[in-house]
């Protein structure tokens, strides 16, 4: 399993029952593949629905996701427009947001949304979704593709949100917002403390009940 | 979302009641109040509540009733005038009512659901609803900043809904019932009836059930 | 025909075909009566749906006027809820809002809403409708039962909004506000100038083009 | 509301084009994006245009394509990711881009369309959204004032419509077109089907027909 499956595995087993949810395009994507058997959860999407689901198949007239792709509904699925989505979102109405992170710092805020003079390709939904949902999770790997820390003491790139985040999620570690704190909670099977200090900047607490994170069976290490 | 019903009775309301809550109550004259659920606020007992909605009905019609029988500490509402027993009350002096122009309680509550800080509105500037509040002049224009309404629990009166909570309204019996829905802690519908999910078409839902906590059949359809 | 009938059809010349109407509860429901044969408007209820029709004799389930009052609904009517409604009045999608007043003074202010320690039903929607409509109509008799002026230099009630009246039809007159000034334009059959200035405490300009103020075929004078 | 119908071809709308016009246009990456009527304005040859929506779609599609062209003089819009040439304009300094939190551009749309002079939202505040904005603190927490937006022209899709310009969306078709609709001087819709007055329950329209100028009925369905 590659780091992406790894982190949404990790990601889905944070979800309740009965959870509203909102996921980020890309590896958000995934979390739903690996939800426990008896945690049912509503997806919801910017674009104006509550009761997304897998395409199944066949496509329906001017039924997509918040990415512009083919998708399906559950029963009980509801249409709304923008501005009433956007109440959901920003009132609170949503359990959970997962996002991807650019960077994300010791403070919580988490900036995913441009690099200036490079890429800009927007905010869209994801400064009202952080701001709004009652949990921020950012899934996203450790590291960058050149191995440069992404958990930083202070993002450097515009911010989507400030000081909004509750967990981070990677293929290395589980580290949780405790008291306005960086905490780590859980380590990767056979990843160390050092392993990980070495590839986060951000200074963080080792929470004492930190323990190892749990992964989809296949991958355990005997 | 949990994939059972989510009907209860109306009994299994009271654990949610207490003396001094507030309740945003849907309904124009009582058209889209849950009388039902109303009647059982009464059989509680509570008292001392703060309710929340654009009008007092009459003593005998809609939220009035609990006006009349002295449960109400405070009203918060655009308009009073058809139940006699509110304006004996406050001027009495036994009961605080906060009157909001309609357009100005709806925008609140609605921020109150929506995270919103408030609004900007034109209406009232220069009458006495101005009083106490923010001002701010864009473009030459005055605005009051309205400020949120929240309240602990939400009583809805839906034509129908299905399993998961999703509500249709019928006619003008919609009227404040949507907004509210956004802006409580606990949130009740009554209905008329109610159907799997899946069984209403996802377009004509007109609020989503996730905001719905609890349903109630109407016991007289 | 009575004081408020002939005001009401006064009132109702004022509409254009295709008007949007707000309608106050009393003398302004009476309006419709008195619509020419070519001019269809539509009536918005503020308590959420555009299209109000007459009784027509069933009543249905939930379909009331916003006075709490079973009523009809035309083809083509659309219901929404209080939010959508108070868009559409203070939005200025409502092109003419009818009211009564308990005073209106020369500088357009209204009070129609409370007199304290006496009377306090509350505003319900009229001050947003007096914000938000395109022309807010005063019909009101001219005078206090008691024949007290309600045409006033100053209101001393609380006001309903301030500077927002576009006219005010009396059994009497009509005036209007042109550039901020009250202008009298027309005068009831039989009235005189002294007959207004009796009965009028405002300050006011008569139009150069002052007429006669229209009244129903039955009521002109021979 | 006169009796007749609101139906016009694409070709009645020429008149209502000009150059440096604001167009709000419905749609989410195309979807809900009156695809016609875009066409029509681009064959019109109007230009400097602002154009105020979700996306801007992709060079192909949505209103992309008047991007593309470059009939576009600003971006008022949550995101452009989709649309490379909407980038490259801007970083080339040929178009003026104003990147607004999403559910921030609904709010200010539906100010704009509702007499409201403005909202407070927490969303942006400690970004650079911020920079420039009034900022309010309540209760300890900071706001930004968030001001409308409005248009000359307002172009939606929807799926039916009646005589009197009633409108019902599809699914997640509906996104933006709602607010849009009450938020500029004329209105457009493009519907796959027109269907006489009354033939749509009352209880199910969208977007109530007093705010719908013009109708035009898509070309394929």
């Amino acid at each position: 399993m590659d780091a992406k499956n790894l982190i949404a595995f990790r990601v889905a087993q944070e979800m309740k029952d009965g959870d509203v949810v909102n996921l980020g395009i890309g590896l958000p994507t995934l979390v739903p593949d690996y939800l426990p058997e008896d945690v049912h959860i509503t997806l919801q999407s910017e674009n104006g629905f509550l009761g997304l689901g897998p395409l199944n198949g066949k496509t329906l007239p001017n039924l997509v996701n918040a990415g512009g792709k083919p998708c399906g509904m559950v029963p009980g699925t509801a249409f709304f427009d923008s501005a009433m989505s956007f109440c959901i979102i920003r009132g609170g109405h949503v359990d959970v947001t997962v996002l991807g992170g650019l960077q994300v710092d010791q403070e919580g805020n988490l900036a995913n949304w441009m690099v200036p003079g490079k890429m800009i390709p927007g905010m869209g939904g994801a400064m009202d979704l952080v701001t709004g949902a009652k949990n921020v999770i950012v899934a996203m790997e450790h590291a960058t593709k050149e191995g440069g820390a992404k958990i930083l003491k202070r993002c450097t790139l515009p911010l989507t949100a400030a000081k909004k985040v509750s967990a981070i999620i990677t293929e290395l570690a589980v580290f949780r917002f405790i008291d306005g704190k960086l905490v780590l909670t859980e380590t990767a099977p056979g990843v160390t403390l050092d392993d990980i200090r070495a590839r986060t900047e951000a200074e963080f607490v080792v929470s004492p009940e930190c323990c190892e994170m749990e992964t989809p069976r296949e991958v355990q290490p005997v | 979302m949990s994939q059972t019903s989510k009907q209860i009775s109306y009994a299994a309301l009271r654990p949610r009641l207490r003396d001094g809550m507030s309740i945003l109550f849907g309904g124009f004259l009582g058209v889209g109040t849950p009388e039902g659920i109303v009647g059982e606020i009464l059989d509680s007992g509570v008292r001392d509540l703060t309710i929340i909605g654009n009008d007092t009905g009459t003593p005998e019609v809609g939220i009035g009733v609990l006006v009349a029988n002295k449960r109400v500490k405070k009203v918060i509402s655009s308009h009073i005038g058809t139940n006699a027993e509110t304006g004996r009350q406050m001027i009495a002096g036994e009961l605080d009512v906060e009157l909001v122009p309609q357009g100005t309680l709806a925008e609140r509550i609605r921020c109150g659901g929506s995270g919103l800080g408030g609004v900007l509105t034109p209406t009232g500037v220069g009458t006495i609803v101005e009083e106490g509040k923010t001002k701010l002049n864009f473009d030459g224009i005055d605005y009051l900043v309205e400020r949120p309404l929240r309240a602990d629990i939400a009583i809805l009166k839906a034509h129908q809904a299905d399993d998961k909570g999703n509500l249709v309204y019928q006619r003008a019996a919609r009227n404040f019932n949507p907004i509210m829905a956004l802006a409580a802690d606990f949130v009740v519908a009554e209905v008329d009836e109610i159907v799997p999910a899946g069984a209403i078409d996802p377009d004509l839902v007109m609020t989503p059930g996730v905001l719905v906590n609890a349903l109630i059949l109407a016991e007289e359809n």
